[in-house]
C-alpha cells in the first residue's frame, strides 16, 4: 500500500480529519461558540461512514442501493435498544407495554449485554444483506432492476417496522436516550461528547484505511471490473455474485455502524431514516462528493450536510428544495464524478485547455482579470 | 507536479474551513434597537407533514405579530427564529438543538407529530429549554421542559367515547393511522369501552401514506359497527372519507367521531362528504367568545379569507400568548425561570376557546370539552360542551379503567 | 475412453437449443483435437457463437452434452456448470466484441486473468509473484503491448484491445482458449500476425476460433467445421471445405442477406 | 357473496388504478429505459390540473355546465403533463440517454423542484376536488356498491389501454417510436427524427401520467407529496411485469392489486404491504426479467 500522505486524495482526507479533529479543541476554547454545531460534525462524521459503505457498492461495483437506510437503521436499533435498555436497567420499556408485552422479548433481550450488542449490531444487517445479496446477485438481477428491488426491500422494512409496533414502537421509535458515554450536551458533559466525538473519528479514519486498501487491492480492481464488464468478469473465472455480496455486504455493516454512532449523537432513531427519500438522500452525498473516490464520499456527505443545517431555515426552507433538487440535477448531467472529479479532473483538463488555447498573452491577462472581478 | 497535488488539498480543506465557521458564526439577531427575545419555531415546512404543520406555524407567527404590536413581552420585542423540521424526527432533534444552543432561542414553539415530540423531548431536558406542543396528542407523557398546550386524552378522546356511549351506540369500529397516537388511543378506548359494556367490533391501522380503503371498509361493513372512531391522520382522512362516500354511505349510515378531522381537514376532504359526522376538541372556529371572535377575524386578515381556524392553530396561538403570561409573571425569560412560574403559580390566558389554565403538575391545560358536527359550511357546530373546562390527566390516573394502559413509572 | 482422453480435449454431443421456438442450433456433433486449431465458419446466424456460449456456460443447451478432457485431470461435463467454474478448470474465451476492463491498467488487466486467486479470500490478500509479473510481462511482449502497461486499458486502439483480450486469454494458462472473430476490425499485417500468435499458442494450448476472414482461416486452420443454419454442414481440412459444392453454395448464394438476423 | 364480489371488485379497481399509475411509467422506462423519479410528481400535477379546471370552472362558467369540468380536466392534464414531459426530455432526459441510473438520480432531483413548486404554488395545504354529479356515490346492485368513479376509473385505464396499444403497435408514431427504441443508430439512418420521437414518447409516458393523477384527485387528498405513496409501487409493477411489455404491466398490476387486496382482507395494510412486497421480491428472484420478458441473446442485458 502506498504511503497515506503521498497520494494527494488521502492527503485531503487527513486535513479533513484533522479539521474535524480539532473543532471540539476549537469549540472548548471558545472560537467556535456552538456546541450544537460540532455535534452536528458528529453526525456528519457518520453519515460519511454511511457513504462510504455506499461508494464502494455504487461507485466502485455499480450497484445502486436505493435501500441502505434499512441497515442504518438496524444498526441504530440495536444501539437504541441496548442504550435504552442500559436506563431502563434491562426490564421492558414503555412502548413494549403499551403494545401489550409482559416481559422483555426474546429477540432484544441479547442487548442488555454490550458486547452482544456489537456483535449482533454487525451480525444482523451483515447477515441479512448477505442473505438478500447471495439470493439477488445469484440471479443475475443487475442495474437498475435492483434499485427498484432494493428501494422495495426498504420499504418492507420500514412497513414492518411500523406493523410490528410492540417490538420497535413504530414510527416514533426509540427515543430518549444517551450515548454509550452518558449524557452528552451542555459544558459538564464535554468530555462524554469528545468520547463520542473521537470514537466516531477513529471509526471513520479506520473505514476510510480499510477502504482506500480494500480498493487498492487485487478485491478492489476485481470490484471496478464487475463494474465494468460484468460477464466478462465471470468468464475470467470469478464467481461475481460472491464478490457483489461480500462488498455488499460490506457495505450494509458500515451503513449499520454509522447508524449505531449517529443514535450516540441524535438520542433517538425512527424509521423516517428507513425511507426511499432518506436512502436516496444518502446516494446524493456520494453523487455530490464524486463516485468512485473514497474521498468523495466522505466530502459529500460532509458538504451536503452542513448546507442543508445551514440553509434549510426559515425564509430559506423554500430555496434550500429548489437548490438541492438543483444541484443534484447538475452534478449528474454535467458533473459525473462530483466535487472530486471537477477538482482533480474537469477543471484541470479547462486549464489546460484556457493554456493551450490562449498563446497570446494579452487575452490570458483579460481573461484572468475577468476571473478576478467574477 | 507537487502542485497540482496541494491545490484539491488546500482547496477542500478551505470548503470544510469555510462552512465550520460559516456554521459558527451564530446568527446575531440585531434588532434596530429596544430590548428583544428570541424564540424558536419548529415545525415541518417540507415534506408529507407540512400539510399541518403550516397552519400552526402562521398562527404562531401571527401571535408573536400581535405581542410585538402591543408592545411585547416585558417590555421586549419577540424575534423568531425558524427552523423546518422536513417531518423528519431526527432532522427536528438535530434543528432543535441548533436553535437552543446556537441561536439561544429562550423557548421553542413547535412539532405537531408524537414522533418529532419525542425525538426532541430529552433534547430539551438536557439543555433545560422549554417546548411548547400545540397538538393534541395520547398522553401518557409529562416533561418538565414541555407544555402541552393541546388536549390531554382525558380532554378529548375520554369524553368523546362518554358521549358516544350515552347516546346509545353500542358497537364500535376503531380505526386509524399506523402510528403511536392512534394505537394509544385505540388502547384507552378499548379499556374505556370494557369498562361502559360497549363492544368493539373491530381494530385497524391504516398504513400513513394508504391511499386506497377499500379493504378497510369491506372490514367495516362486515363488523356491523354503528359507530366508527376515526384516528387517521392527513392524508389518509381524505382518502377515506371520500372513498366510504363513494359507496353512498353518509353519517346516518355510518356515523364517525374523528379525533383528527378539524376545520382545514374539512375543507380538503369536502363539507359536502363530511356533514354530519362528529368530531371532538376543545375549540371550533364557531367557538362564541368574544375573544374567537377577534382570532378568527386576524387570522383571515393576515392569511386569507378562505382560511380557516382550528383546534391545533388555536392551541399554537394559545401557546405564544401562555408564554407571554408565564414570563410577565416570572419576570424573566429564562426558560428556568418560566418553569418555576408555572409550577408555582396558575398561568391563564383568556384564549378563543374561554379560559385555559396552565397545570403546574402537569403541564398540562385546563380545557373545555367540545363534541361538534360538520355542517353544510364547512365548518363545525357544537353540540355538547363539558360545563366546566376539563383538570389534565394525561396519564388517566383519575380513571379506575385506566390502569392496564398506564406506562411502567 | 482412454483414447478419446489423450486424442481430443472437447467433446460436444448433439447440442441443440432453441430460443423461443427458434431453432438456434440442431443436433451438432464436433469433436476437438488436442493442441489444434479448429476453426468453425459459416454465415452469420448459423450458430457459432451460440456454441461458444453453450461450451463456456453462458447459454444452457436444450439438449446435448459438452464434455471437456483437461490435461492430467479428468473429464468434466460443461454443461450444467456455471460460467466461472468453466473459466476456472480451463477453459478460456474471448468475445465477438473486445471486452476488456476499460478503467482498469492493461498490467491491472492482465493480472485479473491470472489463474488462481479466484476466490473473495484470495483476491484480498493477493500478492503478485515475481513468475507471475514475468509471464505477464512476456505474454504483454508477445502481443506488442509492453509499453503500454501502464495505461487505461480504455485507450487503447480497437486492435489493441483485441490483443489485449486474446493476452488475457493466455496468461490464464487455459487448456483450451475459445476466441470470438479475433481478427475483425484488424488490418491485413495485424491479421497476419494474430496468426503467427495462434500457430505459436498452439503448441501448448487448444483453440478454437470463429472466422469469416478466408485468408486467415486458410492462413492456420487445422480442422475446420461448416456450421449452415444451427447444424453442421460438414467437417475438414480447409481445402476440403472450400472445395466443397455445398459450403460455396451457402457462403455465396447467401451471403449478405442475413445480416439483418443479428 | 356478496363479500367475495366486493373482494374482486375491490382488487380489480386496485388494479386499474395502479395500471393506470404505472402505464406512463411502463413507457418511459419499459420502452426508453429512463428511469424517471419525477413520475409520481406527473401525477401530482395532474391531479393539481384537476383542481385549478374546478376552480376556474366555479369562477368564470355558470354553475349548470360545473359537471364539465372533469372531461376538461382530463384533456388538459394530458396536455399540460405532455408539454411538461417533452420540456423535461428536452432540457434533462435527453442528456442521460444510456445512463439508466443516472437518469434515475436525476430526476429525484427534479421531483424534488416539483414538491418545492407545487408547495409554494398551492401552499402546502392539500387542496380538495369534488367529484361531478355523475361520478359521486355508486350504483348499488343487491348488497353491493360499485362506487361510479372506481368503474370510471376502470373505463378510463381500459381505452388508455385500447389507445396506447393501437398507437405503439397499429400506427406510423408507433413503428417510428419502436424502431427508435429498438436500435436508435438504424432508426436514424432511415430518417426518422429520433429526438421528435424520443421528446414526443417521454411527453406521452407522463401525459399518461397526468391523466392517471387527474383519477386521483377523486380518490384521496391532493398535496404535494401524492406522488410519492404511488412511485415505488408502479416501478414494482412495471417490473414484475417484464419491462417494455404493456400486457406485462397489466398482469403485473393485476397482481399487485389483487393480492394487496386479498392480503389486506386477512390482515392490516402495513403486513400487507411487506407481505406482498416480499413476495414480488422473491418471484423476481426466480425471474429476474420480470413475467413477460423476452429471451434476449443479447451479451448484456
Amino acid at each position: 500500500m502506498k504511503p497515506l500522505i503521498s497520494n494527494k486524495k488521502n492527503l485531503c482526507f487527513v486535513l479533513i480529519l484533522l479539521a474535524l479533529g480539532l473543532s471540539p479543541l476549537l469549540l472548548q476554547m471558545g472560537v467556535i461558540q456552538s456546541s450544537s454545531f460540532v455535534l452536528f460534525l458528529g453526525k456528519c462524521i457518520c453519515f460519511s461512514i454511511a457513504a462510504i459503505g455506499l461508494d464502494l457498492i455504487w461507485g466502485y461495483t455499480g450497484i445502486l442501493s436505493l435501500g441502505h437506510g434499512l441497515y442504518f437503521c438496524l444498526g441504530a436499533y440495536c444501539m437504541g435498544m441496548y442504550l435504552k435498555l442500559q436506563a431502563t436497567g434491562g426490564v421492558i420499556t414503555d412502548f413494549m407495554k403499551t403494545g401489550g408485552l409482559t416481559e422483555l422479548p426474546l429477540i432484544w433481550k441479547p442487548f442488555n449485554s454490550f458486547f452482544l450488542t456489537v456483535i449482533l449490531m454487525l451480525a444482523v444487517p451483515a447477515v441479512l444483506s448477505g442473505i438478500l445479496g447471495y439470493l439477488i446477485f445469484k440471479n443475475r438481477v443487475k442495474g437498475v432492476y435492483f434499485s427498484i428491488i432494493s428501494q422495495a426491500l426498504t420499504w418492507t422494512g420500514y412497513s414492518l417496522f411500523i406493523a410490528l409496533s410492540p417490538y420497535t414502537n413504530g414510527n416514533v421509535g426509540i427515543t430518549e436516550i444517551q450515548s454509550l458515554f452518558g449524557s452528552i450536551r451542555g459544558s459538564a458533559n464535554f468530555g462524554h461528547f469528545c468520547g463520542v466525538f473521537y470514537l466516531a473519528l477513529v471509526v471513520l479514519a479506520g473505514v476510510y484505511a480499510l477502504s482506500v486498501w480494500l480498493t487498492n487491492c487485487k478485491f478492489g480492481k476485481l470490484l471496478i471490473a464487475i463494474r465494468d464488464g460484468e460477464n466478462r468478469t465471470y468468464f475470467s473465472g470469478y464467481c461475481v455474485s460472491s464478490f457483489k455480496t461480500a462488498i455488499y455486504s460490506f457495505s450494509a455493516v458500515l451503513a449499520a455502524l454509522a447508524g449505531a454512532l449517529y443514535i450516540n449523537f441524535n438520542g433517538s432513531i425512527t424509521p423516517s431514516q428507513m425511507t426511499i427519500s432518506y436512502s436516496i438522500t444518502m446516494v446524493i452525498w456520494v453523487a455530490v462528493g464524486g463516485r468512485g473516490t473514497i474521498l468523495g464520499a466522505v466530502v459529500g456527505a460532509i458538504l451536503i450536510n452542513l448546507c442543508e443545517y445551514n440553509l434549510s431555515s426559515g425564509a430559506m426552507v423554500d430555496l434550500w428544495q429548489y437548490l438541492i433538487g438543483g444541484i443534484f440535477c447538475v452534478m449528474i448531467l454535467f458533473f459525473k464524478g462530483g466535487i472530486i472529479g471537477l477538482v482533480t479532473e474537469q477543471l484541470p483538463a479547462t486549464f489546460r485547455k484556457l493554456k493551450n488555447t490562449d498563446r497570446k498573452p494579452v487575452r490570458v491577462k483579460a481573461k484572468k482579470e475577468g476571473v478576478n472581478h467574477a | 507536479m507537487k502542485v497540482k497535488c496541494i491545490i484539491p488539498a488546500i482547496l477542500a480543506f478551505a470548503m470544510c474551513l469555510s462552512l465550520i465557521s460559516c456554521g459558527s458564526g451564530a446568527k446575531e439577531t440585531t434588532s434596530s434597537g429596544g430590548e428583544t427575545v428570541t424564540v424558536g419555531l419548529l415545525h415541518s415546512l417540507t415534506g408529507s407533514m407540512a400539510i399541518s404543520e403550516e397552519a400552526v406555524r402562521d398562527a404562531e407567527v401571527l401571535a408573536i405579530n400581535e405581542i410585538n404590536a402591543a408592545g411585547g413581552v416585558n417590555g421586549a420585542q419577540i424575534v423568531y427564529v425558524e427552523e423546518d423540521g422536513a417531518s423528519e424526527p431526527s432532522t427536528f432533534a438535530t434543528k432543535a438543538e441548533k436553535l437552543i444552543d446556537e441561536n439561544k432561542v429562550k423557548t421553542v414553539f413547535g412539532c405537531w407529530t408524537s414522533s418529532s415530540r419525542k425525538a426532541v423531548k430529552s433534547i430539551f431536558e438536557e439543555y433545560g429549554n422549554l417546548l411548547w406542543y400545540p397538538v393534541q396528542y395520547e398522553g401518557m407523557e409529562s416533561s418538565s421542559n414541555i407544555v402541552y398546550t393541546g388536549a390531554a386524552p382525558n380532554q378529548q378522546i375520554v369524553p368523546a367515547i362518554e358521549y358516544l356511549v350515552n347516546q346509545g351506540y353500542t358497537k364500535f369500529f376503531l380505526m386509524g393511522s399506523d402510528y403511536v397516537f392512534p394505537r394509544t388511543a385505540n388502547e384507552i378506548i378499548n379499556a374505556q369501552l370494557a369498562d361502559a359494556g360497549a363492544e368493539v367490533v373491530g381494530e385497524e391501522y391504516a398504513d400513513m401514506n394508504q391511499t386506497d380503503f377499500s379493504s378497510i371498509i369491506a372490514k367495516i361493513e362486515a363488523s356491523g359497527c354503528d359507530v366508527i372512531v376515526n384516528t387517521l391522520n392527513g392524508t389518509g382522512n381524505v382518502s377515506f372519507f371520500k372513498q366510504i362516500a363513494e359507496k353512498n354511505y353518509t353519517a346516518e349510515d355510518y356515523m364517525t367521531m374523528s379525533f383528527s378531522i378539524a376545520e382545514e381537514e374539512v375543507t380538503t376532504i369536502g363539507a359536502d362528504i363530511l356533514k354530519g359526522h362528529m368530531v371532538s376538541w376543545n375549540y371550533y372556529e364557531t367557538t362564541d367568545t368574544a375573544a374567537n371572535e377577534a382570532f378568527v377575524t386576524a387570522y383571515k386578515e393576515a392569511y386569507g379569507e378562505n382560511r380557516v381556524t382550528s383546534d391545533p392553530v388555536e392551541a399554537a396561538y394559545d401557546a405564544v400568548y401562555l408564554w407571554k403570561a408565564a414570563c410577565e409573571v416570572a419576570g424573566s425569560f429564562e426558560p428556568e425561570d418560566v418553569i418555576a412560574a408555572m409550577e408555582s403559580t396558575e398561568i391563564s390566558y383568556e384564549a378563543p376557546e374561554g379560559t385555559i389554565t396552565i397545570d403546574g403538575e402537569s403541564h398540562h391545560c385546563y380545557k373545555k370539552v367540545r363534541i361538534g358536527v360538520v355542517n353544510d359550511g364547512g365548518l363545525i357546530d357544537e353540540i355538547y360542551a363539558t360545563p366546566d373546562a376539563v383538570k389534565p390527566d394525561p396519564y388517566l390516573t383519575s380513571y379506575g379503567w385506566a390502569a392496564e394502559v398506564q406506562p411502567l413509572s | 475412453m482412454p483414447d478419446v482422453k489423450s486424442e481430443y480435449i472437447l467433446n460436444i454431443q448433439n447440442v441443440s437449443v432453441v430460443f423461443d421456438g427458434f431453432q438456434a442450433l440442431t443436433d451438432v456433433k464436433a469433436k476437438v483435437r488436442r493442441n489444434t486449431i479448429h476453426f468453425f465458419i459459416g454465415p452469420n446466424g448459423a450458430g457459432k457463437s451460440t456454441l461458444m456460449d453453450i461450451v463456456c456456460g453462458k447459454t444452457k443447451p436444450t439438449r446435448g452434452n459438452v464434455t471437456f478432457y483437461p490435461k492430467d485431470r479428468s473429464p468434466m461435463r460443461l454443461t450444467g456448470m456455471k460460467e466461472y467454474q468453466i473459466a476456472q478448470s480451463g477453459v478460456g474465451r474471448k468475445f465477438q466484441t473486445p471486452s476488456v476492463f476499460v478503467n482498469l491498467t492493461v498490467a491491472e488487466n492482465m493480472m485479473l486473468a491470472l489463474k488462481g486467486h479466484k476466490s473473495i479470500m484470495g483476491c484480498l490478500f493477493y500478492k503478485m509473484t515475481e513468475e507471475e509479473e514475468k509471464n505477464i510481462d512476456e505474454t504483454l511482449r508477445m502481443v506488442d503491448l509492453e509499453a503500454f502497461k501502464d495505461k487505461k486499458a480504455g485507450s487503447l486502439a480497437h486492435g489493441q484491445k483485441q490483443w489485449l483480450e486474446i493476452a488475457m486469454q493466455l496468461v490464464q494458462k487455459p487448456d483450451l482458449i475459445m476466441l470470438d472473430e479475433p481478427a475483425a476490425g484488424m488490418g491485413k499485417p495485424e491479421t497476419f500476425k494474430t496468426g503467427r500468435i495462434l500457430k505459436e499458442i498452439k503448441k501448448q494450448y487448444s483453440v478454437i476460433v470463429i472466422e469469416h476472414d478466408m485468408d486467415f482461416v486458410k492462413q492456420c486452420a487445422d480442422v475446420v467445421t461448416v456450421l449452415h443454419e444451427g447444424k453442421v454442414l460438414m467437417e475438414g481440412t480447409v481445402d476440403e471445405v472450400l472445395e466443397d459444392s455445398t459450403v460455396q453454395a451457402v457462403y455465396l448464394g447467401r451471403g449478405g442477406e442475413h445480416n439483418a438476423e443479428h | 357473496m356478496s363479500e367475495w364480489i366486493t373482494l374482486i371488485f375491490n382488487g380489480l379497481s386496485l388494479s386499474s388504478i395502479i395500471l393506470l399509475t404505472s402505464l406512463g411509467l411502463a413507457i418511459t422506462f419499459g420502452l426508453m429505459r429512463v428511469i424517471n423519479m419525477a413520475h409520481g410528481e406527473f401525477l401530482m400535477i395532474g391531479a393539481y390540473m384537476t383542481y385549478v379546471i374546478q376552480e376556474l370552472f366555479k369562477t368564470y362558467l355558470p354553475h349548470s355546465v360545473l359537471g364539465l369540468y372533469y372531461p376538461c380536466a382530463l384533456v388538459v392534464s394530458f396536455g399540460i403533463t405532455f408539454l411538461l414531459g417533452c420540456a423535461l426530455e428536452k432540457a434533462v432526459i435527453s442528456r442521460l440517454y444510456g445512463r439508466e441510473i443516472d437518469s434515475l438520480l436525476a430526476t429525484w432531483g427534479i421531483s424534488l423542484i416539483f414538491q418545492q413548486a407545487a408547495r409554494s404554488i398551492f401552499g402546502t395545504q392539500g387542496v380538495n376536488v369534488t367529484a361531478p354529479d355523475y361520478l359521486s356515490g355508486g350504483l348499488t346492485v343487491g348488497a353491493c356498491t360499485f362506487s361510479y368513479n372506481r368503474l370510471f376509473i376502470i373505463l378510463l385505464v381500459l381505452v388508455c389501454l385500447v389507445l396506447v396499444w393501437l398507437m405503439m403497435y397499429r400506427s406510423n408514431f408507433g413503428k417510428q417510436m419502436n424502431a427508435v427504441m429498438q436500435n436508435r443508430p438504424m432508426a436514424q439512418c432511415m430518417g426518422i427524427n429520433s429526438r421528435k420521437i424520443d421528446c414526443m414518447t417521454f411527453g406521452l409516458g407522463s401525459a399518461l401520467a397526468g391523466v392517471a393523477g387527474c383519477s386521483l384527485a377523486l380518490l384521496g387528498s391532493i398535496d404535494s407529496t401524492i406522488g410519492q405513496n404511488y412511485i415505488v409501487q408502479c416501478f414494482i409493477t412495471v417490473v414484475l411485469g417484464g419491462v417494455g411489455n404493456l400486457i406485462g404491466s397489466v398482469v403485473g398490476s393485476g397482481i399487485v392489486g389483487g393480492s394487496t387486496i386479498f392480503v389486506q382482507h386477512y390482515t392490516s395494510s402495513m403486513i400487507a404491504n411487506a407481505v406482498v412486497l416480499l413476495i414480488i421480491i422473491l418471484f423476481l428472484q426466480k425471474k429476474p426479467q420480470g413475467l413477460f420478458a423476452l429471451k434476449s441473446r443479447q451479451l448484456d442485458e
